[in-house]
């Protein structure tokens, strides 16, 4: 990339992307609730209602269902909507028009049509907003044939994949972690792609492989300093996207390390890990492993309100340390 | 179609569509209404002999709802459909070889085999697609809409459903969206008095759906769903109203199916007598096909002659379909995202 | 509580309330209107302390509608609440030490720590909880009122709900079921003007909530939410009608809340006027304390004692809630799943 | 168990558990699209309404989000609901329900209630209904802590489990097979119930273990016997339950086998197989491996109309067999 860098948080990142996309193409415009003059619950549309009005940052009323399937409807007769849920958790509302619409309309068609509609989901827990505010649904949506479902875990990548989910012809879901979105990191200025479907490899490591998704990047990569201290090499893979899921990237490198941990924030089971834990078990990487797969995922509880539990029901970076140790030093 | 003043009489008097229309158009919304009920006839009949699998909901009986609010349709305009799809997809302009194509599983189909009776769709046309999900094309029609909207398009966009789907959720939210933001979209209830088994009495809190119009601030109309011309008057009435920016309508079509909910039911909740009386005394071609003899707009000849080419179409669309060629199991993954060209 | 009447005057001419209720039980309602409203600043202060984590809803303003309609209810009765529910937690008879406990994460709350604010319930008075969800109780309630008919109690139940709310699915299909089965619930709309940020203009078709319960073939009735009588009489009708079998009440409560929508609110989308309008000329519990005073049911040192207890009551509240213990880490999948005895 | 033992089919085996069911208990109730006088889309509520009354068996308006609710909200207040989606796939509507309310509420109300709601899903394709009305959702919700998802494989199984899951405090999800609706087999008599959590041995073998859920334990059988013959002893177990997960059974069957083979209808990706196969790869069977883990699932597309392209999407015997010799061949 040639364009200056500069910091942004990753709301800024994805609100910087929202705006040149909509600049350079009258096609797209944003939906959500309090999108406009609230600036989102997250403040992550901030001003777009004021530069591009209100008939592109359109409010809708509390209407998810409806207005996911109405962002789909313009998605299919030519626009290209960008649609807020305003927590991922109200996802169950639309799974409806996400999943039996949206993900199958142009199978469905025989290809006579695409669904080029993008969905915004902020999720994750850390915030103290309790059980129906907190959830990690991504493995839900990365279950579903027609989707592409993502994770950036920066701000760089905020911005370049979702300027690749507009330009992508089928609908892609992103999935946000809240608390990623007042982290900051370099933004090259102006417009560019982040391709989907890749992963990225963080960090370079020979003892042990850990693929993270979102948040669970950054504490694997704090996690890493850590074990480097103890001799431990630790290769970081960010996962980036859910489906299509990067799996030889992931091949690749425990054929190098060896060992493979997957961090993930939602429900250990049935969650994204399971999907990549299967998908080395079954590949030709399996001869190379030295020790159990390894998963680290969020318990197997509803996120509660008090802190000190909510913290406890997901990874940190202690319990990455522990779990890189342990399957390091051969311990069970 | 194009505005005309049709028939032997002129007048006040005349029913809607002999004031709106031409002679020749009104021959051909019979020619249409006949390609539906055959297509289905045929339909069934294929299924019956294991042509066909699956299952289908035949709209028999309802064919002048189709028809009738297709009628002020250009080709440009969309619609959304349901699982009782077959009469709509006809009515805005579809081919009925395709359709069996599709119904037989053939590349040929509209869905090029994957898609069958629940999800028949003609893009080209304006039919966005059947749906297998009740009350799922709603918000999908206020999303055309938005687009019609805010591409400054004449286009308007109808969304047909049933009085079951009137209690989904989605009816909601979506006659409040297009109301809110003034969309050019008519929503059109199809009300044969059940969901499945379920009366509307057993279902639904009011009388008639379109009591619930007002919840959404748009107009309400009620029309005999089995009378062409009733419900052609009512589409056009709306479709300038959505055309004029003055936003949404709720035209409810009070209508009856003939055959079972689909080719599983026992038929345990209707009385035989309620359904003898809706076919032999209110079935909506034989209702037409009176009229039009009535207004001198065609003699038993005419009729025989629109029977006869539409028995001819439907025999060449099922030999069509019979002959084509089926999917390859190795494609099996195709059109699940859009391939780079 | 029981009927008697009230005060100095008698007479028709007199307000619902004071017709309906003992000067005692009168001079208790502005008790808990104070509690609903310190409990809620001490709420907020402990927020910007940093003894209280996440975010919540605060009613201040909203009092007489929460008091107004839980006053003919029993403690058999039956609420869902929303996530500005702590009005309805308190009105519905919850103490507020439990209510801080649960705030401060301790296991003495109602929920153990493990709710907050957004999920405030005490069952044993019949509150089944405050919802995070947006519509997300309607239907719950609809469930708790088939339950009361079906075992034959005498059980109403009631399901706030927010102007937002309305537009939900869950709204529309929680109505009519209620409406088909006739079931004894009253729907409350707490009309306070948004949505968040998104004003019932720019996301409602229609001018009020209550215009939408003709939809469902249940009475709709708007009251002055600020004024405890004319929602308590609302109440009343309601609760009468579904303890004698005939269906649900649609109840349209307009109030405005003082604060934020929650605690990160830039306020963009009111203006300074129309808040300060609400706060001085229409404060629920100053228009109830100058009524009471008015009918002589209290007097200036009646109502410093009120809140001098009120006072004392909230700081106890607090020190129990800051002295009781957090849940073990050990605990953290308990209730999960109903262990076995 | 003692009782004398019919043949019955899976649906009469469940319908015979709900009349047992309100026979025994005032409080339980049904609730569901058309399962009155219709009797049910699949005939499994038959004739129930002409014994039990209008009032015991609910037809419903066609509104899933608020009936599922409903149910919800009749179980917390001391009834004991059976609620039928008419479609697996309807359930899309009503997962803020399912999700938000049934499996979080005890916990959020720190234990103060209980729901007690049974949820019964027709799943599966093979019927021709094409993309929407055939889907295997299971994993989604075998996701969600606070639920129990289970999927009975025999008319034995779905009755005693169903009369379980009525007597469970906690929501019990339900997916039935439509293609085993009509498969017969022996069912006791009266009141039994088969526990939620255990996995069954449907085969013992030494050579290859396939663990399998619903109409693929069949499958699975089927092709067992095939490959019997060709001196490949094949063990299968039968999963029963996708939360909690018996993953003991699978572990200790590997242990004996050294090899495993996941086989499910759902979609592969983030399918139930891909939390099998990530549960042994982190276990001690893992030592015992002789090769990759291998699952069979559901093809990466929706559900096509074309009987053909159908049959393709799911995994059909001959697929199990050419797998499981592959695998104990050691081919990849
Ligand atoms: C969301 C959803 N719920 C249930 C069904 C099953 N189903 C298909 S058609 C139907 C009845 C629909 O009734 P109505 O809307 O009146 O249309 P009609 O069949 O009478 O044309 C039902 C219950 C479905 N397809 N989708
Ligand atoms: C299903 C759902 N959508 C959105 C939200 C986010 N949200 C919480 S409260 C609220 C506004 C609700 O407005 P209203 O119903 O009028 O209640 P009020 O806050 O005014 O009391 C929104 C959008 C949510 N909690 N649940
Ligand atoms: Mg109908
Ligand atoms: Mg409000």
């Amino acid at each position: 990339m040639d364009q200056p860098v500069r910091e942004l948080s990753y709301a800024q990142a994805i609100q910087e992307a929202m705006a040149i996309a909509m600049e350079q193409d009258e096609r797209v415009f944003l939906m959500g609730e309090d999108i406009g003059v609230y600036g989102g619950a997250f403040q992550v549309t901030g001003d777009l209602v004021e530069r591009f009005g209100a008939d592109r940052v359109i409010d809708t009323p509390i209407s998810e269902l409806g207005g996911a399937g109405v962002a789909v409807g313009a998605a299919v007769t030519g626009l290209r909507p960008i649609f807020e849920f305003q927590f991922s958790d109200f996802a169950t509302l639309a799974m409806e028009q996400i999943v039996n619409q949206a993900a199958k309309m142009r199978y469905m068609l025989g290809g006579a049509v695409s669904v080029p509609v993008v969905m915004r989901f902020p999720a994750g827990s850390g915030t103290g907003a309790a059980a129906q505010h907190s959830q990690s649904l991504e493995a839900w949506l990365g279950h579903v044939p027609g989707l592409k479902v993502i994770q950036p875990a920066t701000p760089h990548d905020a911005k370049g994949m979702l300027l690749a989910a507009v330009a992508d012809p089928d609908p892609v879901m992103i999935f946000e972690h809240k608390l990623l979105y007042k982290m900051k990191g370099p933004v090259p200025e102006g417009y560019y792609t982040v391709p989907i479907g890749k992963a990225e490899i963080r960090r370079q490591g020979r003892d042990l492989t850990i693929v993270a998704t979102s948040i669970m990047v950054h504490k694997a990569l704090d996690a890493a300093e850590t074990l480097e201290a103890e001799g431990i090499d630790v290769e970081v893979v960010d996962l980036r996207t859910i489906r299509p899921m990067d799996t030889q990237t992931v091949i690749d490198s425990v054929k190098k390390t060896s060992r493979l941990l997957c961090v993930y924030e939602g429900v250990k089971t049935l969650g994204v890990g399971a999907e990549v834990s299967a998908a080395i078990a079954e590949s030709d990487a399996f001869d190379f492993l030295d020790a159990p797969i390894v998963r680290l995922g969020g318990a197997e509880t509803p996120i509660p309100y008090n802190p000190e539990l909510e913290k406890a029901t997901v990874p940190q970076v202690p319990d990455i340390i522990k779990a890189a140790r342990d399957l390091v030093s051969g311990r069970r | 179609m194009a505005q005309a003043t049709a028939g032997k009489e002129t007048g006040a008097n005349l029913p809607f569509i002999y004031r709106e229309y031409s002679p020749e158009q009104l021959r051909q919304a019979l020619h249409k209404m006949y390609l539906i009920r055959r297509f289905e006839e045929g339909a069934e009949d294929s299924y019956t002999r294991g042509l066909i699998h699956g299952t289908m909901h035949l709209s028999i009986g309802q064919e002048a709802s189709a028809m009738g609010i297709c009628m002020p349709l250009t080709l440009d305009d969309q619609i959304t459909s349901t699982h009782r799809g077959h009469g709509h997809c006809i009515a805005k302009g579809a081919e009925v070889a395709k359709m069996f194509a599709e119904f037989f599983g053939k590349t040929t189909g509209y869905c090029r085999g994957r898609g069958g009776s629940m999800h028949i769709a003609d893009v080209t046309t304006g039919n966005l697609g059947a749906n297998g999900i009740v009350g799922g094309g709603l918000p999908i029609a206020v999303g055309a809409a938005l687009t019609a909207k805010r591409t400054k398009s004449e286009r308007v966009v109808v969304s047909f459903f049933g009085d079951g789907a009137n209690n989904e959720g989605a009816f909601h939210e979506a006659l409040n969206m297009a109301s809110i933001w003034k969309l050019p979209v008519i929503f059109v209830c199809e009300n044969n008095g059940y969901g499945m088994s379920t009366s509307t009495a057993r279902s639904t809190a009011v009388a008639n759906i379109a009591d619930r119009a007002s919840a959404y601030a748009m107009p309400g109309v009620i029309v005999d769903g089995n009378n062409l011309s009733e419900v052609a008057e009512a589409s056009h009435e709306a479709v300038k109203r959505a055309r004029a920016g003055e936003g949404p309508t709720l035209i409810e079509s009070k209508t009856y199916r003939h055959r079972g909910h689909s080719k599983s039911d026992r038929n345990r909740y209707r009385t035989k007598e309620e359904i003898e009386d809706w076919m032999t005394n209110r079935d909506p071609i034989m209702l037409y096909e009176t009229q039009l003899q009535e207004f001198g707009v065609i003699d038993q000849a005419g009729i025989e002659g629109i029977r006869e080419a539409v028995r001819q179409e439907i025999a060449d669309a099922i030999e069509f379909a019979k002959t084509s060629p089926s999917p390859e199991i190795a494609n099996l993954e195709r059109y699940v995202y859009t391939e780079p060209l």
